[in-house]
């Protein structure tokens, strides 16, 4: 089943939005503004995360990888209130998420300050869709790094046991700050750990925009039709350092340039050109089109408020 | 007169969680062998037929129920989530303090959270800490819940109901040897009990005992005693911790003049300090005025061991809290 | 290999052992002078326990599901002192384990109240023999039930990439309290559980006793040789209830009939029969001297003191 | 004089490890990127390298980190673990708060366990509660943990060294905050600070604050103003919380008449709510006789949120301390 035309160029048109989105946030850290050094910058893994929202509804929950989270425009967020979570700035009373990326309504959860925390809340959005009845799924990413933690596995086992429409994912950097994943993995193909709880797991390059979206669509189709949960690992590689400044002692030489033969962008665009669905035209219009999208919602975010003492009041149980 | 009908504590709780799935069906429940043991202690049995998927079995993986009801609760159920012991809840304790108790503030996020985290503490009989242990003073402590632990099936049932009610997290803890206990006179009468107000479950006029849970039945006890010498003690039963009625127990006190803060929760950072410090901070001149200074009576600062023959030694018992009263300048 | 003579009559003295010293406790607790009711009987189960503890020596770790812990008399605890613990009483001045089964001298580490907190602590035991640099190994049995916890899955995970002396048990006795391991599993064996390590599974006839044997001494000693982890898996049946008073109505009707034809013990005396080790006088024998062993530690040890005040006061690490 | 030579808190921390596992070959130490990036915050470039596989990176499982460090300390080893921060101790919080601080106890076994759980508090910039979160209160009523928050490099030398050595289990958290600030001189020789010992900080006449950790800065920060209107503010630093020095406090207060307590954590529950009443229990007739109710400075009952706006006014700050002794009978 061929993906549409418009698809594909949905997906080219945010892959290049997250690429110049990327470098934008790393400039903004660097001038200061954001208030806070260390970004942690996903250049370079864009992909896949584009093409499992390429799947989604706005009203389907989806948590990726805090490093991933400003491609979250690809779910419906405006860019500026993208890069304004990114910086701390709070859009919620222009209907963006809250400080950060949280907005139940739109189904986004929650990333917790403990990485790894996220799954089982993830898993009880799965269960308010078993009750409510609807046709909702949830996509719950997890960095290789924090796919290991317990909290991840008792959500594995007891979304096999409920058979919940949730599609487990994880995105495999090769990294968790300094630790190579075949450090703490002693599998080659993490989406093994599928065989542990009885439903099925497979393996994606992540790089690979197509591959990507029609495995994530598989099991998304899956899960909304009543199939149950399942696993998902993309393979990518994180170009970046941990975080801004981090001076990466522990990634061998040479090894990130043989990654970035990988890049999913030119790789993306050549199979495009082979459709004949884009021209060396086009790849320029979209490219100045985007920057001027970007540049515009940066101001609009530079210009969106901090959090509020006030607002922040409202969450007290009792007296603060 | 209201009519009543007689009810244990576990009956009440049971009521109250029946009329609630009756009245809201977004109301659900899950945990484990709470069907397939009907209720995992047999508390209930029958109660969950007839809601069907309503009331599910999960696989023993706590941090996952936990958080199932924290997601669940903010995707339009209205979870009740069964973690046994409130022992218990310290395998799941970051999703309970830090996520379900502090996420929605970490995001600025105000709206509604409706989950009950429900299990029990005072569990003897060698079990050890996880089974008898009394954690409420731990979650005091997190940003965003509200605790509940009531003394009476009475309280049990309007308590239930109000946490299920309520928009934000609370943690429900039954006591464990109450739940079989005597059968009490409920009002048939649909009726809830808010939060933060305390009870005072005797009145008296020489000292306050400021308790809650199993607890209260001890001072209770201790207070008949002591009345007998010609002490008069007035039993504040705060209910709930989260809120708290401060203002009842500033009452209680500028009436008798003397405050003893007594609970099962080990001392050492206990909830007393907290009890004694809010005190001090509504009423100051009050605390000046004190006939004696606050004392506070709670288990020793030892875990409870896998030992039946030193339970009685680490918990505070009706002996403690008489000889503890009787120190505080009657003579 | 054959397993020597000595070892094969040793395992059957230490299963028979196990069911009448079971049967003596359920009696005690009837009687009222443990102090509570509700023991968790493990009759039926007893084999798998046996035939891994004939693999260890007495400076091994070792925890069994708390059911079996009466069946540590055959890692070298006193018949006494493992009814004094399953009583309450205080063998330590006598040089048994403390309250319960606590003995890190003689490799065991502790039942924690929250079932499914041990693997952790077990995996300790074997970073510190990693670190010594001794020959000993670490033997974690957990029940199917809190075998899906998280605690347990992290401490795989490390154990794997640790490379660390630790043989990972599963004795399925097909039920958690009420729950039977076909709703909490949707795996059929639950060996599949090492897939997702990258280290060996195996499952076993945990109530044949030689095949227990056998493949337990597979892995342990692989981990004895520096091999690393592995997982095994036990296959049994709870024939009582979870504890004693329990009126067991999650349980299928014929269910643990069908499982009594499977008992370990009448299997064990044909096999040994067939071998000609084994004679029906001897049967006889063995089972009088065996009750009679029995009775007198039961006898002594109605006869060890509770634990002391006094005794405890001395964990205190400050003002009590 | 003796020998002294320019340390910053990160590299005495550092400086401690390092000597205590020349020291005594049985310590180890394992947590996250510890080796790989060089103590997981870069905090100490090549401080690891010459001890081999004795510290060694574990994958991110922090309840196996936890559980780990406990087996091995009874098997034999002197474990240090890295847990990062003070906010994940509580995703290990069962191993850490039951086991490490119970287990012993349950089973009645009074035998070693030394066991160093190592970690950072007061790490702010908008990462949340995890990072930045005061997580003490909650471990203080575990029944067997010794905690200790050093506020100097030098403390933070001498109480590593004592942490190291003690049997029994030892939480260690750091000050984020002051890990790369200015050297201090520290003497060259060896020495070691005994738990439960306060340290007076600054002397003074008209108020005890007592505080630590972070806090301790903010004190003497706010004693400096205050003393230029004519408040002379005595900073008691407990250094440990358990055991805590509550003679120290209690001779301070003699002189002073009056008591603040300041911390991090967050108020609700928190630690002052134990040392109010541990000074109370320890010298009744001094509180009775105290110029102005004993007050608290803490943390606002709301978790620290994503946003780099609110910290500042969620946490304590200079000001604050300012503002409440001034409000304490200055007049
Ligand atoms: C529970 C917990 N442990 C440790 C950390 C510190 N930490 C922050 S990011 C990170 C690495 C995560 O790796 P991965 O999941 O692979 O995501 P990636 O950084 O590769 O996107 C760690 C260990 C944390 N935030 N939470
Ligand atoms: C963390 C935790 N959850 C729940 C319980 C209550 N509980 C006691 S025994 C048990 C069942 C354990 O099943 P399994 O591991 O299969 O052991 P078995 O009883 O079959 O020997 C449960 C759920 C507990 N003690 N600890
Ligand atoms: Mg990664
Ligand atoms: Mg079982």
């Amino acid at each position: 089943m061929a993906i549409p035309k418009e698809k594909l160029l949905e997906m080219y048109r945010n892959l290049i939005t997250a690429r110049l989105l990327g470098d934008k946030l790393a400039e903004i850290f660097t001038t200061g503004v954001a208030g806070r050094t260390g970004l942690h910058r996903g250049t370079g893994e864009e992909a896949f995360p584009i093409a499992i929202q390429a799947n989604l509804r706005k009203d389907d929950y989806l948590k990726l990888t805090f490093r991933m989270d400003f491609t979250l425009f690809a779910k419906g967020l405006l860019l500026r209130d993208v890069i304004g979570a990114e910086i701390f700035r709070d859009s919620s009373q222009f209907g963006g998420p809250r400080y950060r990326f949280f907005d139940p309504d739109n189904g986004l959860l929650a990333h917790t300050g403990a990485g790894g925390e996220e799954p089982p809340i993830y898993l009880g959005a799965a269960v308010a869709i078993m009750y409510k009845k609807t046709d909702q799924v949830c996509v719950c990413v997890m960095g290789d790094g924090f796919a290991n933690r317990g909290p991840m596995h008792e959500a594995m086992v007891m979304s096999a046991a409920w058979n919940l429409p949730i599609v487990w994912v994880i995105h495999n950097n090769q990294y968790a700050m300094g630790t190579s994943v075949k450090k703490s993995y002693k599998i080659d193909d993490l989406a093994d750990r599928a065989k542990a709880y009885g439903f099925p797991g497979e393996t994606v390059d992540g790089n690979d925009v197509i591959a990507s979206y029609e495995v994530m669509k598989k099991y998304i189709d899956r899960a909304r039709n009543g199939g149950g949960p399942s696993l998902v690992v993309g393979e990518t590689y994180r170009l970046m350092a941990h975080f801004m400044g981090d001076p990466q002692i522990y990634r061998p030489k040479g090894e990130a340039e043989e990654w970035w033969k990988k890049d999913s962008i030119p790789r993306y665009q050549k199979t495009l050109m082979d459709m004949g669905i884009l021209t060396v035209e086009d790849i320029d219009k979209f490219q100045r089109e985007i920057e001027a999208e970007i540049e515009e919602a940066a101001t609009a975010a530079l210009a969106l408020p901090q959090a509020s003492y006030e607002n922040h009041l409202k969450t007290a149980i009792d007296e603060i | 007169m209201a009519e009543t009908q007689m009810l244990n504590y576990v009956s009440a709780i049971g009521a109250a969680i029946n009329e609630e799935m009756r009245r809201d069906e977004r109301v659900a429940m899950w945990g484990e062998d709470l069907v397939s043991m009907q209720g995992a202690y047999g508390e209930n049995p029958g109660m969950f037929k007839e809601f069907g998927d309503r009331i599910k079995d999960t696989p023993i993986v706590e941090q996952a129920i936990l958080g199932t009801g924290m997601g669940a609760a903010l995707a339009g159920i209205r979870p009740i989530v069964w973690l046994m012991t409130a022992g218990f809840l310290t395998i799941a304790f970051e999703g309970l303090f830090m996520e379900v108790g502090g996420l929605r503030q970490e995001y600025g996020y105000a709206g509604p959270m409706p989950l009950v985290v429900y299990c029990r503490s005072g569990i003897g009989g060698g079990f050890g800490a996880h089974h008898c242990a009394s954690t409420e003073s731990l979650f005091m402590h997190s940003p965003g819940l509200k605790i509940v632990m009531p003394s009476t099936a009475y309280d049990a049932k309007g308590l239930m109901k109000t946490a299920i009610r309520d928009d934000e997290p609370v943690i429900y803890v039954g006591y464990g040897a109450l739940y079989f206990g005597a059968k009490e006179p409920i009002p048939t009468e649909e009726y809830l009990i808010p939060f933060g107000k305390a009870d005072i479950k005797r009145e008296g006029k020489d000292i306050t005992i400021v308790c809650y849970s199993g607890m209260v039945r001890k001072a209770l006890a201790a207070a008949e005693e002591l009345n007998k010498e010609g002490i008069s003690v007035e039993v504040v039963d705060l209910r709930t911790l989260v809120p708290m009625d401060v203002a009842a127990i500033v009452k209680s006190v500028e009436k008798t003049g003397r405050l003893l803060i007594a609970h099962e929760a080990m001392k050492r950072a206990g909830a007393a300090g907290e009890i004694a410090f809010r005190v001090t901070e509504a009423a100051p001149d009050l605390v000046k005025s004190l006939k004696t200074p606050i004392k506070r009576l709670a288990a020793q600062n030892l875990a409870i061991p896998r030992s039946i023959s030193l339970d009685a030694q680490l918990l505070p018992q009706v002996e403690d809290v008489i000889a503890i009263v009787k120190t505080m300048g009657f003579d």
